[in-house]
């Protein structure tokens, strides 16, 4: 019965409808955005009534929130912790610094892009972008996930040696262990 | 009939002049000579002990003069288990320290000649029936006690055997004092006659002598405050002499206190004042032991407290008591002589026979220390082993007789005991050598009279009848003041034969 | 010949066989060891039955010797312990040193404990309880020269209670003129008040050191965490059990006679409550599993002593069955202790982790270990536990309960650390060559480990010797009458109600087992410990990340004012002082002959002034 | 057979109840929370959705077998307790398994989840994960003393260990027993502060310092089994209390009523507080709920 | 305040000879003396004078001078005052006396600035790579380090920034100031 097709359809609905209600966000604070995340969850923006929510560890999280310029030594743990999530999980780059640089466009250890190295569902523009900015984000991220559209994890795993390629470019000690999804 | 019991006393003396001459012919003779003497003596011993026990009390006039003007020898069931207990610890002792001084022929023989007199002597105030004669022999025992302590020429040793001459001399004074007392009010010597007439003395004089008599031979047994001498006399002598000390001398002493108090006056208070004063002897000895640091003298200690348990067994003065109390005596006898023996190997090459020097002999040599161990736990009365039944019975005679007080005091004393003796067992077993101690292998004779020993003591442990049956007799005999009397006074028609 | 002389004769001459054989093979005295423990326990079981007995006398003692149904039960603990433990320390005690010394005493440790139980008599039962202290005292100082001081504390607390049961013995001969314990058991209650208060106070002295009872339990958790692991399961399982055996027969056949006996009973079920209470806190400030587990015997003898003290049949009860569930599960706590010790060389928390997938027969069977002594359902625990609590609330005792539960609680503190210090936790590389134990120290450890698991599902297995045992003791039976009040069990215990629960936790715990565990183990991949969420971080090789240092640091400086004040310092002041006052008074032996001279005339002096009231 | 049939029927009529209405109340506990703090807050059913979420993410990894067996350790646990705690007073459709002495069993079988959670977050090597679990012991160390106060008074008032007895104690007097035992509710309801592990007593997963504590390595399924076990159980503890002293339930509704009333309490107390530490925690519960527990045991005594 | 000032002054350059006293105004005063004499000046300043904590070690890049300059920031809770020491090392082999066994939190300072300028610390105790994980340029805080360059080779831009400016050149632009020399000099 379950491998039916339609039955199989119906599934996915219910599993995308959960999924894109119920949204538990590892925000990675590295640059200036992580301030941003505080007034978004809390009484003013309450993002909580759309069903996001905080997570405690990358094991419990579906969407890793990077919310700013990432270093190469962060980029580093910022790896590390999305092949820890389990799937489905989806990556919010937020802030002009994780979609072009930003400002920090000719530092000698930032990245630039951060869709090179890892796969970014949905990107919050502004710098910084204010809390209405991020929930629209998370709106965004939900129609996605209703249509069955964000699929990055997916991406990451079929392209993972050009991920791989460019993730070690910047990362030239690469001894991490074999991560799992 | 292998002999009389005026043997006992012949034959050593004989033999003590004789070694030396015969030491001129052979000079192994001066070593094998005392154990065939020593040898001889026990198998008399014990055929008579046999013969006693079926028959009755053997009395041996000497010189034909009759009892009570004549010197008698008593071989009674009481006497005669302790004369025997003397000679074999006397034969066994014997074969430790055959190889003594091996090398050096004079001192060798000074040695034999001076452990025959001991032997003699000891046995001599055990047997004899009249009490100048029993002075004597205190005196022969004493005199040649001071000459052992002194044995090896040191200066500690000259001057423990020097307090010891000087605490002895008192005692003879005191001994003297009391004969004198009591000739001058009855005029007789022999032990049964006064025991028979000691109603006729002045209360006070018959009060004086027992003080005497308690004092001068309560130096020779060892009771507090009267046994100053001791530690030093025991840590000095050698250690076959400690344990002859242990097993021998003590006994005679005690034996001649009890005679003293149970059958020549019947003085009121004495029990108690034996149960008293053993009771202190014990506390405070066992209290001293504790923290010495050398194992002679913890052990002489030891040896001091054991002799007041002894005594106050004897005071409770029920045939129970004295029955347990020659148990004690017995086990004291073994455990304490295997202590001294194996000990003194243990501490064989160390100057100082600190206790820490026996660390870690347990593996350089098992069977000496093995045999420490079970002297330890046998003299601590840890059952199944022979020391386990000497208290037994003395905690039944005590509880029989309602002193409860005294077994409390008994086995918190009791506590102390054991802890000092396991320290030095798990020394000698669970420590590491010191560096600068050499171990000394025991010589084969050595091990044969240590192992006889300990094999002594689990047979009484494990078959306390082989000597209880022994021991009651001797107890009532001890407590049969009449028979003694009348044994002893009516010995016509043993002249005969 | 009596079947029971054989059974001593073959104890013994197994004992000196293995001694001697040491020095002969190694392989000889294996087996001859085990040979001995088993061939006596067929024996025991085959040819002595329940009323046989031996009369023969030593030095005009009449002795006897024989076993009872309530002995009996005993010697299941005693000879099934031992049977597992010999086993073990087979394989434990390979290459050691001093084998035949400790197989010797071992032996001996054995006989003494199945002598007192089969001793009619007070003087053979003091004889085989001296036996066995000194038996368990040279193990106990086996481990070398850092050992000697739990070794003397354990010798002088035992010897403290000997000589205290020694006392009672004598007066209960000087007044009975009996030996046996028959005997007594009947005169008791025609003793004089004095009597009736002093013996069971000396018993008890004697029982509470081998049940390590609060004010003389100092001993135990030294010389239980430093004997040899494979003898600590018989220590601690089987050996301080006869001290219960004495206690209950102190409790049924003297504290019942004593003119008012609540007091009494008040007094040593709460000493039992605080001796559980203070020993599951000081367990839970160990860092050692094996100080950790000598504390937890300590706290889980205190139940027993508190189920023995309350007395109603219910309690007793309990506290049989307690006893016999506590030999297992120390048994095989202390043995897997040993395993793990044998294993890495450590017994610390903070060294050894992670060993569940080097370990797994050890860890499983710790585990069982761990939630029969939780006290947890469907194992072992529980029930004596329930029975413990029902016995409580019903004989009237509700604080006792309540000091009870909180020990019973916190002992899951010293569970849990006992659980995660050794089996879970990070992975190390120091540890990645530990092999699982051998497995003649595995098995014994899983029999007695489903034994718990069997037991704690048809207890009747056990009850009902130990009802048997209680009738010989002068209790009615018990079968039907309680156990009627309570579903869990019906007349013998052997559930009804019970198997709809056991099938349904079977069968929710399956259904999850199967959801969880084989589709999951398919569908995931195993990954190492050192692959955690730590903030992006990946632990290096040489990072220990467990968690064992200062476990429970919050909850001991909770309860810091109740341990603050510790028993052994007050003995430790007292012997300190004892001694320094001995040393003073041994200066009485100046050394000085003038001295002992005066001493001499002194005492001729006193002598002679207080001749008339000295020998008047 | 017949008798099974009603059982299995009853068992799994309570664990579908138990489960959604403690699911229920947990979505409502957001709610509840958000509009405290003025918020709009999640949908009352957020919990559903998050629990449906969690059960379809993929688990990909283990760090060993005592990973898989702690959730189920747990929800052993939570459908166990469910089984012996009664449901309503007397329907034939919830003939639960209780038994003399199961207010004991309980006590015991209690602790048996969080024991094998324990486990199962040991295995994960993650130290926040132990740290978390020596603070939940530490604390459970600390309520079990009031709770047990609580339990062992009204037993020995009603000379029982059965909680249908209790019930039926209340049934027939017609007073609840939180009336006529003030002090052992007051001490019951202290420690069902500790007992849902709400604030101040959120010691155990404090998401800012431990990273959610014990779960923090359990994801996915093993979070789902994990959540649902824990609704189920503060279901089964909040029935547990009503039985005990609101007199039980003659339906499902009342019985939704009072518990829901009950965990107001714990959830109204955590909303307001902050958080302790773990001595804090533990001392105060020997505080004051003890005393009471004491007052209780002594009333129960006394009169 | 100006006492004691003045009294630190007169205590350091009667005590040490190769130094050159600077008063400013509040609470600082700067001196500026020898590498060598370095450890001993800061020994002096923390055991003799009571300024025992170290504020900060800074680093200056004078390229032009082809020396680093290193100040040294310590404050006293007693004199309420701050000490700049400074000295200068040369740029080519920049090598300094390591200070950490007087403030152990000059550790890290001294790390930072081995990773940052590439000034070695004779026996500086640094472990591993401390700011800079994975790196592999030249110490990236010299001033002829083009960082700009080393971004664009190393890091994928997403194209349509490609006429991004310096920020400082559309300062310039946009305020009509003149760069000072250096800058001119190596402007990209």
């Amino acid at each position: 019965m379950i491998n039916d097709k339609n039955s199989q359809k119906i599934v996915d609905i219910i599993q995308n409808f959960a999924r894109q209600h119920s949204i538990w966000v590892l925000a990675y604070g590295t640059g200036c955005g992580a301030i941003e995340i505080p007034p978004t969850m809390t009484s003013r923006y309450d993002a909580e009534r759309l069903g996001v929510r905080g997570a405690a560890t990358p094991r419990q999280a579906d969407v890793l929130l990077i919310t700013g310029y990432l270093t190469t030594k962060t980029l580093k743990r910022v790896i590390r912790v999305y092949e820890q999530m389990q799937d489905p999980k989806y990556v919010i780059g937020f802030g002009s610094c994780t979609i072009n640089g930003g400002m920090y466009w000719d530092s000698y250890n930032t990245i630039k892009a951060l869709d090179r190295y890892m796969p970014v569902d949905v990107y919050i523009n502004g710098c910084m972008p204010r809390p209405e900015s991020v929930l629209s984000g998370f709106a965004k991220l939900q129609e996605l996930i209703q249509a069955g559209k964000a699929d990055g994890a997916k991406k990451y795993k079929e392209n993972l040696e050009w991920y791989r390629t460019n993730q070690k470019k910047v990362i030239p000690n690469w001894h991490m262990p074999e991560y799992n999804w | 009939m292998v002999g009389s019991p005026v043997l006992f006393i012949a034959v050593p003396l004989l033999a003590a002049f004789l070694i030396p001459l015969l030491g001129m012919i052979w000079k192994e003779s001066i070593r094998i000579l005392p154990g065939l003497v020593l040898l001889y003596m026990l198998v008399l011993a014990v055929t008579l002990l046999g013969q006693v026990m079926h028959t009755g009390t053997i009395v041996e006039i000497i010189a034909g003069w009759k009892p009570p003007w004549g010197i008698n020898l008593v071989f009674s069931p009481f006497t005669g288990v302790l004369a025997t207990l003397m000679i074999g610890m006397g034969f066994i002792i014997w074969i430790y320290s055959y190889r003594f001084k091996n090398v050096d022929f004079e001192e060798a023989k000074k040695y034999f000649i001076l452990f025959m007199m001991l032997v003699t002597g000891s046995v001599g105030i055990v047997l004899t029936g009249d009490i100048f004669n029993q002075f004597v022999f205190i005196e022969i025992t004493s005199i040649s006690a001071y000459a052992l302590t002194a044995f090896y020429k040191h200066r500690d040793s000259a001057e423990a055997s020097f307090k010891y001459l000087m605490i002895g001399s008192l005692s003879s004074m005191f001994l003297l004092l009391a004969i004198i007392l009591i000739y001058s009010q009855l005029g007789t010597l022999n032990m049964a006659d006064i025991a028979s007439k000691a109603h006729l003395m002045k209360p006070e004089f018959k009060i004086l002598a027992v003080i005497f008599f308690i004092v001068g031979l309560g130096i020779e047994a060892e009771i507090f405050p009267l046994n100053g001498w001791a530690p030093d006399a025991y840590a000095q002598a050698p250690g076959p002499v400690g344990a002859a000390f242990a097993g021998i001398v003590v006994k005679a002493g005690v034996y001649a206190l009890i005679r003293i108090i149970f059958t020549l006056f019947d003085v009121s208070g004495t029990h108690q004042f034996l149960i008293v004063i053993g009771l202190t002897t014990l506390i405070i000895s066992e209290m001293a032991a504790i923290r010495q640091e050398r194992l002679k003298r913890m052990l002489a200690y030891s040896s001091l407290g054991q002799m007041g348990l002894v005594l106050v067994a004897f005071g409770i003065g029920t045939e129970e008591g004295i029955f347990a109390a020659l148990f004690l005596l017995i086990n004291h006898a073994i455990g304490k002589s295997l202590l001294f023996l194996s000990g003194s190997y243990l501490v064989y090459n160390s100057a100082d026979k600190y206790i820490n020097e026996t660390n870690g002999m347990g593996k350089f040599l098992p069977i000496t220390s093995f045999l420490f161990a079970l002297g330890a736990l046998a003299v601590v009365g840890m059952p199944p082993f022979s020391g386990f039944w000497g208290k037994f019975f003395m905690m039944s005679a005590a509880a029989h007789a309602n002193m409860l007080l005294v077994i409390a005091l008994i086995l918190s004393v009791s506590l102390i005991e054991l802890v000092y003796y396991f320290r030095v067992v798990n020394r000698i077993y669970f420590y590491k050598k010191e560096s600068h101690i050499e171990p000394k292998k025991p010589t084969v004779n050595a091990v044969i009279a240590m192992v006889t020993l300990g094999v002594i003591i689990l047979v009484i442990g494990f078959y306390p009848d082989v000597i209880s049956g022994y021991l009651h007799q001797a107890s009532q005999a001890l407590l049969d003041k009449g028979k003694y009397i009348q044994d002893v006074l009516s010995t016509g028609q043993l002249l005969t034969h | 010949m009596n079947m029971i002389y054989i059974l001593f004769s073959l104890m013994f001459g197994g004992a000196i066989l293995t001694f001697l054989a040491h020095k002969v093979s190694g392989l000889l005295r294996d087996i001859l060891f085990v040979l001995t423990i088993l061939a006596s326990t067929v024996l025991f079981y085959t040819k002595i039955h329940t009323g046989d007995a031996v009369d023969f006398s030593i030095s005009g003692l009449p002795l006897q010797w024989g076993i009872n149904a309530y002995g009996r039960i005993f010697s299941l603990i005693v000879l099934g312990l031992g049977v597992m433990a010999s086993f073990y320390s087979v394989s434990y005690m390979k290459g050691k040193e001093r084998l035949g010394y400790f197989y010797f005493n071992f032996l001996i440790s054995l006989i003494s404990m199945m002598g007192i139980l089969m001793s009619h008599d007070l003087v053979s039962f003091f004889i085989f309880w001296e036996m066995m202290t000194w038996s368990s005292y040279f193990i106990v100082i086996y481990n070398g020269k850092h050992v000697q001081r739990s070794g003397i504390n354990y010798i002088l607390f035992s010897a403290l209670g000997a000589y205290a049961m020694l006392m009672a013995i004598v007066m209960v001969y000087a007044h009975t003129q009996s030996l046996m314990i028959q005997d007594m058991m009947q005169a008791f209650p025609f003793f004089p008040v004095a009597y009736k208060v002093w013996l069971p106070i000396l018993f008890l002295t004697a029982f509470g050191v081998k049940a390590a009872m609060m004010p003389l339990h100092v001993w135990a958790p030294d010389a239980y965490s430093d004997s040899p692991m494979a003898y600590t399961s018989v220590f601690s399982g089987a050996l301080s059990k006869m001290g219960i055996y004495g206690m209950i027969i102190v409790f049924v056949t003297m504290v019942n006679y004593l003119p008012d006996d609540t007091w009494f009973r008040e007094t040593i079920a709460w000493l039992g409550a605080i001796t559980a209470i203070m020993g599951t806190l000081w367990a839970i400030a160990q860092d050692d599993a094996r100080k950790l587990l000598a504390w937890s015997s300590v706290a889980q003898l205190g139940y027993i002593i508190t189920g023995v003290a309350v007395g109603t049949p219910l309690a007793m009860l309990s506290a049989l069955f307690l006893s016999v569930m506590h030999a297992l599960f120390k048994g095989t706590l202390f043995m897997a202790v040993g395993a793990i010790e044998k294993q890495t060389g450590t017994t610390k928390f903070n060294e050894v982790t992670g060993l569940i997938r080097k370990m797994p027969w050890t860890f499983i069977s710790s585990l069982l270990a761990i939630i029969a002594l939780a006290g947890i359902p469907p194992l072992g625990g529980f029930v004596g536990k329930w029975m413990l609590y029902e016995s409580l609330i019903n004989s009237n005792h509700y604080i006792l309960v309540i000091a009870i539960f909180f020990a019973s609680t916190s002992a899951f503190l010293y569970c849990y650390k006992f659980l995660f210090g050794f089996f879970l936790g990070q992975e190390e590389k120091e540890w990645e060559q530990v092999k699982e134990a051998p497995a003649l120290m595995v098995l014994p450890m899983l029999i007695m480990a489903t034994l718990l698991l069997v037991f704690g599902v048809f207890p009747g297995i056990v009850l009902n010797p130990i009802d048997l045992g209680m009738q010989t003791l002068g209790f009615s039976t018990t079968a039907g009458t309680f156990w009627s009040m309570s579903g869990l069990f019906n007349e013998w215990g052997n559930q009804v109600m019970l198997q709809p629960l056991v099938y349904a936790i079977g069968g929710t715990f399956l259904f999850f087992l199967i959801l969880l565990t084989v589709k999951g183990f398919k569908e995931t991949r195993y990954v190492t410990t050192k692959d955690i969420s730590s903030s992006g971080e990946v632990p290096l090789e040489h990072e220990n990340l467990t968690f064992s240092e200062g476990f429970y640091q919050p909850f001991l400086r909770a309860v810091w004012p109740v341990m603050k004040r510790r028993m052994m310092s007050y003995y430790q002041g007292f012997g300190q002082g004892m001694e320094a006052f001995f040393d003073y008074l041994r200066r009485v032996y100046s050394g000085n002959g003038q001295t002992y001279a005066i001493y001499v005339l002194v005492f001729v002096v006193i002598l002679l002034l207080f001749k008339n009231s000295l020998f008047g | 057979m017949k008798e099974i049939l009603y059982y299995t029927w009853g068992a799994i009529v309570s664990f579908v109840v138990a489960f959604s209405v403690g699911i229920t109340y947990m979505g409502l506990n957001r709610k509840i929370t958000a509009r405290v703090q003025n918020r709009y807050g999640p949908p009352w059913y957020q919990n559903f959705i998050d629990v449906i979420k969690l059960s379809s993410k993929k688990t990909s990894i283990h760090h060993g077998v005592m990973q898989h067996m702690g959730p189920a350790f747990i929800m052993v646990t939570s459908v166990v307790s469910l089984l012996v705690i009664p449901i309503l007073n007397g329907n034939k459709f919830f003939p639960n398994l209780n038994f003399q002495g199961d207010l004991i069993f309980l006590l015991y079988i209690m602790v048996f989840g969080p024991l094998g959670m324990a486990l199962g977050a040991g295995q994960t090597g993650n130290p926040n994960s132990a740290i978390g679990v020596t603070r939940g012991l530490s604390q459970m160390a600390g309520f079990e003393i009031p709770w047990v106060m609580a339990l062992v008074a009204l037993m020995i008032q009603y000379k029982t260990t059965s909680i249908v007895d209790l019930m039926n104690v209340q049934v027939e007097s017609g007073r609840w027993l939180m009336f006529s035992s003030p002090f052992a509710f007051l001490a019951a309801v202290m420690a069902m502060l500790g007992m849902f592990r709400y604030a101040p007593f959120d010691i155990v997963g404090a998401p800012q310092e431990l990273a959610s504590g014990p779960m923090s390595e359990n994801g996915g399924k093993y979070l789902f089994v994990m959540m649902s076990a824990g609704s189920v159980f503060a279901f089964a503890k909040l029935t547990l209390y009503v039985d005990i002293f609101m007199g039980g339930a003659d339906n499902l509704i009342i019985l939704v009523v009072k518990t829901f009333a009950l965990y107001l309490i714990p959830m109204l107390y955590g909303i307001t507080s902050p958080r302790y530490r773990t001595e804090q925690s533990v001392r105060w519960f020997w505080g004051w709920p003890s005393f009471f527990g004491l007052l209780a045991i002594l009333q129960a005594a006394l009169f | 305040m100006e006492e004691i000032k003045k009294a630190a002054i007169e205590k350091i350059t009667t005590h040490f000879r190769e130094v050159t006293a600077e008063q400013h105004n509040g609470n600082r005063v700067d001196f500026f003396i020898g590498k060598e004499e370095i450890p001993a000046i800061l020994f002096y300043l923390k055991d003799e004078m009571g300024y025992n904590h170290l504020s900060h070690i800074a680093c200056v890049d004078w390229l032009e001078e082809k020396e680093f300059e290193i100040v040294y920031i310590v404050w006293s809770y007693t004199d309420k005052i701050k000490i700049f020491v400074h000295t200068r090392v040369d740029r080519e082999n920049p090598v300094m006396d390591n200070v950490d066994m007087i403030w152990r939190q000059a550790n890290t300072y001294e790390r930072e600035m081995k990773e940052m300028y590439g000034i070695e610390f004779t026996g500086l105790e640094a472990p591993e790579e401390f700011l800079l994980e994975d790196w592999e340029g030249p110490p990236p805080m010299r001033r002829d380090f083009d960082t700009e360059a080393y971004a664009r080779e190393k890091y994928w831009e997403r194209p349509g920034r490609e006429d991004a400016r310096d920020v400082r050149e559309t300062i310039i632009e946009r305020t009509g100031e003149e760069l000072p020399d250096f800058a001119k000099k190596y402007k990209r």
